[in-house]
């Protein structure tokens, strides 16, 4: 296998017949694995990755059943960033941007990962108390974060409406230097070449339509390629979480809803961090081809047509030229939906199942593609030692029956509000 | 020079002169030119540089699938960056920039990047770009982004002015070619309201370009001007459909030039419902991939045709038409019709030969251009049955065509690949939909009008064209032939078949890999011209047929849309409604300073207490602690709750008891959500026996309002009872402070407000000069007093009555500050104690749940983590050194503990206390009251602070309730 | 020594040649609900209600809005007593400081009012004498169609002056 | 997408609120005592769901218009809305 660099690059260059190899191999699925990955996007190549990698577990298979990166890590808005203030979830997305940070290295594979900073704009004295209580937790967690005043905003993102018409006034904000965006297709494809260099199979258009189950113990699934026996099952299909759970009679405090996502025309330079707005769900960022990358809330109701309803892209679109007038000029160029798993506290799940061997990552809500490193390494944590890491214990599916939820959002059990 | 105005012809009104500039050099045209074709009648053919390589490129369409010459338009504010020149009105002082080129697309100094092409091949950026070190990205970054990005935005406001509006029809159709003209007749012949749209700047379509049609086109729009039910709407763009017929149409309103303080709207949106839907969108052309197939001259064969017949702009010397099928022969037999030499290469050996028997051009079967070569003459290469290169101006060329399905798809109906045209159609329709013409794959003109009109209703037979139909014979041709040079399938990403072939030597197979591997269709043309091209090279190149390896998903909008079309009016001070109380304009014209909270603007301080809060609102305490104060508390939610089962109901919301609520009285209740945490507190008041007054706070009183409908609709339905809203009926005001009981004698002459008669939570009814007053005794501030309400037309003259009565007593407006500052002392929950986190037991108010009767959330509140005993739950602090200062959000650490990790709690809330000359606050903290008198540490890392302070009692002033009572 | 004071005090009515924009005052609102057979008692005072959702009634100088299965609106003159006379024969609310009346008129009112309203206003369909509860600018409304070029609309009245700003606004391109 | 209030009739999107699944029973009022029985029916109640794909009972409110709370069966595959009951 070639390693990627500028050495490897300029040698495909003067011998332009030199045929770059395979990112990853397309084999044919064995009869057996250690263990079956179902979902081959980012958090379930991710897994593979971590596996093999600290684990020295490398019997794997991933079942997609589509492409690989076909779900979510490929349509998502790419922020990443570590600003949660709920328990399990500080320590938990702070190893994600660690991990992050070194990707592209461990990798051998450019994700491009930009660390320009994300800006959370208040429109209220009340709101920046409850974004100081965010910044603090980080900042005694280890992770960086600065209060800004309106003043240090106004520097640093000149193009804001600072007027009096502004409907809401911009009154401070809280930033982390550290967070940014990673080019979300990258990190599919890296993980996946990198798993399938430590041997993971990874079975692309391989649907798996059962679980085989016996004696309440998992020992292999149903595929739309046959059936393949495995030692452990783990289910990574977040956006059809209830649906695959399903197949092995599990119900879930999960309901599936669309988020859209949207971009426009490529522009020079003009937005440098991503920026997100305290009025309502609002968050942007400029994409290193140019194009203005940006999102809002789910659109409120369970949907597995990822197509949205254009009262919530007005509602978008409003936010994004009330925040920054200048992009009423912008053109919208493209703009879609993906499927996400929300749980009634808008935190995920990485556990065990009352299934034997059978493990569940989903849940994501909102932040699936930042959690991309951390939940596969606790994710491969969990399946190898058959017990969860201190940093995904508490994203277990009992929380809801102790009252042990991590209510990050803080909207109640409304799943569908969030 | 290689192009020229043709001294006749052509839509354009050569009455109408029009100047315009490029990169500040002036050129003219005329009104009906774009800018594209304007440019090309100047002879300029250069207009840009392409985005990765920096390789000179010039106009390749006439339409929005214009990869290539994209311009910046305007200056300043309205600054518009990577219009396409093809689409643009041409309007007089129209200013236009070149981009993505530096010092100008002649002497781009980023054309070395040619030079290093090789290194640029797909994916490079992600093979590279790694070291030395971890962050290393973050040092090239920069550059790439600089490099990228096509043109430069503004950061200005965008001064002009958009709408967005609702539509209603019968019928839509999409398009004004033969289909859709035939179509929305016939349509109209049925009697329903008709709209017929049409992107471009005239209706007609490819008619348009066809002057031999243009008697038909002239007959079918007059009868389209005097048909009364049908509009039809030029510039105007379907740019997508939504479920259940909502098409989003966006009409331009450049050419008008529209002045935004008159109203004028730049771009009008309209998110149109229709009954039916017609689709007529037509096909574009697609080009043929050879080397060097993107250099200036090069063009779509019908692009040149649009040139020379609707815009009277033809080649000066010769032009090479390459081609695979029938339709590029129109344009060759046009250019020689006006003189000009065609060469036909037509890639197929078998030439229809009706074709062949028009002599007027010379015709070379089985051969294909297979390279271009020139700078500014272009030497084209054919190779095949002739082996020659052919000096021209223009190279016309046709890979066939793709019937535009972005539209049909956006509803989730897949595309289906039809090999007779080499070209994807529509893989079915929804009930209510159809489609005609070009879409469809019907290619000939009269079938077309036959399709159109049988889509439109057929209720009126439509006219047939002149002429008779001929087939759309195409022998596609998908991979270039193997020659040295650039042959670009994606021109604006300069995606080559060479890219293509790269990324399926690597494993991005799947044709959704190959776009996100080579950026291939991602570009402002959203790949118009290339995603079938590619796709179809793709399969070729894993050997699989054309329709098993699909397509990529067409996401909308069809063309690009402005954010503020889509926005609209709804921005700025308009973003969201502003919601004011009744007594708004007595604060605006007295002094009051106002503070968005939520939807409403609520009166934060007055400046008869200081000019800022931080100084007004310690006044505005002191006013109500010491003698008597007025506020406006109209914003709390409140709900006229009624019917025989009212008290049961209430009794199952809140989890106190109702039932047994004594008429004329108030009581305090909190309500749960069904997960046991608290979803709102508030006073309700009995009535009469089957009538409440509930008040909720002011930030869930639409929650709550639903809540109880909600309940009563669907789940107790058994239960008689009605709610409604008064929050807007009813004005409220709180008259506080140990003078509150003389302000209402003072007021209200001849009523006894003695606490006799309206003792602590009790209600008085009666009428005052009359009108109906409600007189509550509550009190949120914890001294005597009193809640006022009455319908909210007579709010302001009972305010001032108030003033005018109470000025002896030094009465005076207290706001929001001061309202939520006078409840920390009291140690009221509110705001942030009630973050949709907190339990009853976490607010200490768990004593209040009623033990016997059941209650919305009381079996979740009895989960065992909420029943913990480290549950944070709420606290008072005092600060220990007067120096320091608490803040809101700061976390909190008993005295020796490490200062790391959630802490044991947080601050929600922090005041000056008027009443005990400190700061207080207060907190959630863990295991809560066990904690009193203990010293704590409030960690601010955000400030570098840790202040000292001491757990107390959350109830600062009169524990006892001595005050509320007196 | 009371007054009555609008929620739009500090608005300007204006006609202009397409558009005439201005507030109706003075009225009384009286929500009537209730349970089971209680129309018919309501009837018997009021006089016949509307059957319909979308088509108001005019009876005794009283506008009748069917504002839901078992509620109806009624739109009286200023000291109109009917809440009174109700009094135990339905859930009677009065409303009239709780909605803010708009009048728009002119040639423009139903292309403004389209700018806002997501109901179909063409006057082949929404034709005088009828009424839509539905919403302008995220607030509920509800709108009469009182001639073929006039309507009133019932704004919440802590949204009222919101509502009014948005017409001027939306108005502009007819001044 | 459009739904049908059954007072109001069709009516565009942006007028409702959403209510979630409508097909669960909600424990009837009266019978929570503090057993953990209770627990786990209003567990299964408020935080599980079938989350289908296809169709789905679930409640709407047409908040801007009459606020009538209703139920209909869209197919969460396709968003076809049935009729409101």
């Amino acid at each position: 296998m070639s390693k990627y660099s500028a050495f490897s690059l300029a040698r495909h260059a003067l011998d332009p017949d030199l045929p770059w190899p395979r990112a990853w191999r397309s084999p044919e699925p064995k009869a057996s694995y250690d263990v079956v990955i179902v979902g081959g996007g980012g958090h379930g190549l991710a897994t593979a990755h971590y596996l093999a990698k600290n684990h020295g577990i490398t019997n794997v298979a991933i079942l997609e059943r589509s492409y690989i990166g076909s779900g979510n890590v490929g349509r998502n808005t790419t922020i990443i960033r570590s600003n949660y203030q709920m328990g399990a979830n500080t320590g938990f997305f702070e190893h994600s941007l660690k991990l992050w940070e070194g990707l592209s290295h461990d990798l051998n594979f450019n994700c491009m990962v930009s660390q320009r900073g994300q800006v959370v704009v208040a429109v209220s004295p009340v709101q920046m108390d409850v974004f100081a209580r965010r910044g603090n937790i980080m900042r005694l967690n280890g992770i960086d974060a600065e209060l800004l005043d309106r003043g240090e905003v106004m520097k640093l993102l000149p193009y804001l409406d600072y007027s009096k018409d502004a409907r809401w006034p911009v009154c401070g904000a809280i930033h982390q230097p550290r967070a940014g965006t990673a080019r979300h297709d990258a990190v599919a494809w890296g993980y996946a070449r990198s798993a399938d260099m430590a041997g993971v199979d990874i079975i692309e258009n391989c649907e798996v339509t059962g679980f085989a189950i016996e004696n309440g113990k998992v020992t292999g699934v149903e595929t739309s390629r046959g059936r393949i026996n495995a030692g452990k099952v783990a289910i990574a299909v977040a956006g059809h979480t209830s649906h695959v759970a399903k197949m092995a009679g599990l119900r879930l405090p999960v309901e599936s809803h669309i988020l859209q996502a949207f971009v426009t025309e490529p522009l020079k330079p003009i937005v440098h961090h991503v920026v997100s707005w305290g009025a309502e769900l609002f968050y942007l960022s400029q994409s290193d081809k140019g194009g203005l990358v940006f999102g809002g809330h789910i659109d409120g109701f369970n949907t597995y047509t990822q197509r949205g309803q254009f009262a919530k892209i007005r509602d978008v679109a409003e936010c994004a030229v009330s925040l920054m007038p200048f992009t009423s000029r912008v053109r919208l160029l493209r703009h879609w939906g993906g499927i996400q798993d929300m749980t009634p506290d808008g935190s995920p799940f990485i556990c065990k199942t009352p299934v034997k061997n059978l493990y569940l990552n989903g849940g994501w809500c909102y932040q699936g593609f930042k959690a991309t490193p951390a939940s596969g390494w606790t994710y491969a944590h969990t399946i190898a030692n058959d017990e969860p890491h201190a940093l995904n214990r508490d994203f277990s599916l009992d929380r809801f029956e102790k009252g042990n939820e991590l209510d990050e959002f803080g909207i109640g059990n409304w799943t569908y509000k969030q | 020079m290689t192009f020229r105005r043709l001294p006749s012809g052509g839509r354009i009104d050569r009455n109408r002169p029009v100047g315009f500039t490029l990169d500040g050099k002036r050129y003219r045209g005329f009104a009906g030119d774009t800018l594209a074709s304007a440019l090309l009648a100047n002879d300029v053919t250069l207009v840009g540089r392409s985005f990765k390589y920096h390789r000179p490129r010039g106009i390749m369409s006439a339409g929005v699938e214009e990869p290539n010459a994209l311009f910046t338009l305007h200056d300043g504010a309205r600054t518009e960056a990577n219009m396409p020149g093809t689409i643009v009105d041409l309007i007089d002082g129209l200013t236009a920039r070149t981009q993505n080129a530096w010092p100008s697309v002649e002497l781009d100094v980023m054309g070395i990047n040619q030079l290093a092409a090789p290194l640029f091949q797909s994916g490079f950026y992600y093979k590279t770009f790694m070291g030395p070190t971890k962050g290393a990205w973050m040092f090239y970054e920069p550059f790439i982004r600089r490099a990228a990005g096509l043109g430069a935005a503004t950061e200005a406001a965008d001064p002009d002015r958009y709408e967005t509006r609702f539509d209603f029809c019968d019928v839509l159709v999409i398009g004004s070619g033969a289909a859709g003209l035939a179509a929305a007749l016939s349509a109209a012949g049925g009697g329903g309201r008709v709209l017929l749209v049409e992107q471009d700047s005239a209706l007609g379509g490819g008619l348009l370009s066809e002057p031999e049609q243009d008697g038909w086109l002239q007959a079918r729009l007059g009868e389209i001007r005097n048909a009364s039910n049908i509009q039809a709407l030029t510039h105007t763009t379907a740019i997508g459909l939504y479920d259940d017929n909502m098409v989003v149409l966006v009409e331009r309103h450049d050419h008008r030039q529209p002045d935004p303080a008159k109203g004028q709207a730049r771009q009008v949106l309209t998110m149109l419902q229709a009954k039916a839907i017609v689709f007529a969108t037509g096909a574009i052309e697609r080009p043929l991939v050879f080397a060097n197939n993107d250099r200036p001259g090069v063009m779509l064969a019908s692009a040149v045709r649009t040139y020379l017949n609707r815009f009277g702009v033809a080649p000066t010397g010769r032009a090479v038409i390459a081609t695979n099928n029938d339709t590029a022969y129109a344009a060759a037999f046009d250019l020689a019709a006006q003189g000009v030499e065609v060469i036909v290469a037509d890639s197929r050996t078998e030439i229809p030969a009706d074709l062949q028997r028009r002599n007027s051009i010379e015709i070379l079967a089985g051969t294909s251009v297979v390279d271009v070569k020139g700078k500014n003459t272009l030497h084209a290469v054919l190779d095949g049955a002739e082996q020659r290169t052919i000096t021209c101006d223009v190279v016309g060329m046709s890979g066939g065509w793709s019937p535009v399905v972005h539209l049909t798809s956006h509803g989730g109906i897949k595309p289906v690949y039809n090999a007779a045209i080499a070209g994807f159609v529509p893989g079915g329709f929804a009930k209510t939909h159809s489609g005609a013409g070009a879409v469809m794959g019907t290619f000939g003109l009269n079938a077309a009008i036959r399709e159109g009109a049988a889509a439109g209703g057929g209720s009126i037979a439509i006219a047939a064209a002149g002429g008779e139909d001929r087939p759309y014979a195409i022998v596609p041709t998908w991979m270039p032939p193997r020659r040295k040079g650039k042959a670009f399938v994606d021109f604006q990403n300069d995606v080559t078949a060479k890219d293509i072939k790269n990324a399926h030597q690597e494993g991005y197979h799947s044709v959704e890999h190959l776009k996100r591997y080579t950026t291939l269709g991602m570009g402002t043309d959203q790949g118009k011209t290339s995603n079938i091209i590619a796709l179809a090279e793709m399969a070729e190149l894993r050997g699989l047929p054309i329709e098993q390896a699909g397509t990529t998903t067409f996401r909308p909008p069809y063309t690009g849309v402005s954010l503020g079309a889509i926005a609209g009016r709804t921005i700025g001070g308009h973003f969201r409604p502003t919601r004011r109380s009744p007594l708004h304009d007595w604060h605006a014209a007295n002094g009051g300073v106002f503070i968005e909270a939520g939807l409403w603007q609520r009166a934060w301080y007055y400046r008869w207490a200081g000019d800022t809060p931080e100084s007004a609102y310690v006044k505005e305490m002191g006013l109500v602690r010491r003698g008597v104060g007025i506020s406006d508390v109209s914003t709390l939610g409140k709900i006229d709750v009624q019917g025989p089962d009212a008290a049961e109901f209430l009794n199952r919301v809140y989890v106190n008891g109702f039932a047994k609520l004594p008429v004329g009285k108030a009581r305090y209740g909190v309500m749960l959500n069904d997960d046991g945490i608290v979803l709102d507190d508030g006073t309700t008041t009995r009535i009469s026996e089957t009538q409440f007054y509930m008040t909720t706070t002011t930030a869930q009183a639409g929650e709550v309002m639903s809540w109880l409908e909600f309940l009563l609709q669907t789940q107790w339905t058994d239960l008689k009872v009605q709610v409604a809203s008064l929050t807007d009926e009813w004005a409220g005001m709180a008259i506080s402070g140990p003078k509150a009981r003389a302000a209402l004698e003072l007021a209200f002459p001849g009523v006894d407000v003695s606490d006799a008669k309206l003792p602590y939570m009790g209600c008085l009814d009666f009428s005052f000069d009359g009108v109906p007053i409600r007189l509550l005794r509550l009190s949120f501030s914890g001294e005597l007093a009193y809640e006022v309400h009455l319908s909210a037309d007579y709010a302001i003259s009972l305010w001032e009555h108030f003033l005018k009565t109470g000025a002896s007593l030094g009465l005076k407006p207290y706001g929001l500050e001061a309202l939520a500052s006078l409840r920390i002392e009291k140690g009221h929950v509110a705001g942030l104690e009630l973050d949709h986190r907190n339990t009853l037991d976490d607010l200490g108010l768990g004593k209040m749940a009623g033990k016997e009767k059941d209650y919305v959330g009381k079996a979740l509140r009895q989960r065992p983590m909420y029943q913990a005993p480290e549950r944070w739950s709420l606290v008072g602090l005092e600060l220990l050194e007067p120096e320091k200062r608490l803040r809101g959000g700061a976390i909190l650490f008993a005295k020796d503990d490490k200062i790391e990790g959630h802490g044991r709690g947080y601050i929600t809330s922090v005041t000056w206390s008027v009443e005990l000359g400190k700061t207080i606050a207060l907190a959630l903290y863990n295991g809560g009251l066990k904690h009193v008198g203990e010293e704590i540490v409030c960690a601010f890392p955000l400030k570098n602070e840790l202040t000292r302070a001491k757990i107390v009692s959350p109830h600062f002033i009169d524990p006892e309730g001595k005050r509320l009572h007196a | 020594m009371l007054e009555r004071r609008s929620a739009l005090a500090v608005a300007h009515p204006f006609a202009w040649a397409a558009l005439t924009l201005g507030e109706v005052r003075g009225f009384t609102l009286t929500q009537v609900a209730g349970f089971g057979n209680f129309a018919a008692d309501v009837a018997a005072t009021a006089g016949a209600l509307p059957e319909t959702s979308n088509q108001a009634v005019e009876s005794n100088g009283r506008t009748i809005f069917r504002t839901g299965p078992h509620a109806f609106w009624f739109v009286g003159p200023e000291n109109d007593d009917l809440a009174a006379r109700l009094a135990g024969k339905a859930i009677v609310t009065p409303l009239s400081s709780s909605r803010t009346r708009i009048s728009i008129e002119g040639r423009a009112a139903r292309e403004v009012l389209r700018k806002g309203i997501p109901i179909d206003l063409h006057e082949s369909v929404f034709t005088p004498g009828m009424f839509a509860q539905t919403g302008l600018h995220h607030t509920p409304v509800l709108l009469h169609c009182t001639a073929e070029q006039r309507f009133e609309l019932y704004a919440m009245r802590t949204f009222a002056l919101n509502v009014w700003e948005w017409l001027e606004d939306a108005a502009l391109e007819f001044k | 997408m459009r739904l049908a209030c059954p007072h109001c009739g069709p009516r565009d999107y942006s007028e409702f609120r959403y209510g979630g699944d409508a097909s669960k029973q909600r424990p009837p009022h009266g019978t929570t005592g503090h057993g953990t029985g209770d627990l786990q029916t209003w567990h299964d109640f408020v935080f599980l769901f079938d989350n289908p794909k296809g169709p789905h009972l679930e409640y709407w409110q047409h908040v801007l218009g009459c606020r009538r709370w209703f139920t209909l069966t869209r197919n969460t595959a396709t968003n076809e809305v049935g009729e409101p009951k």
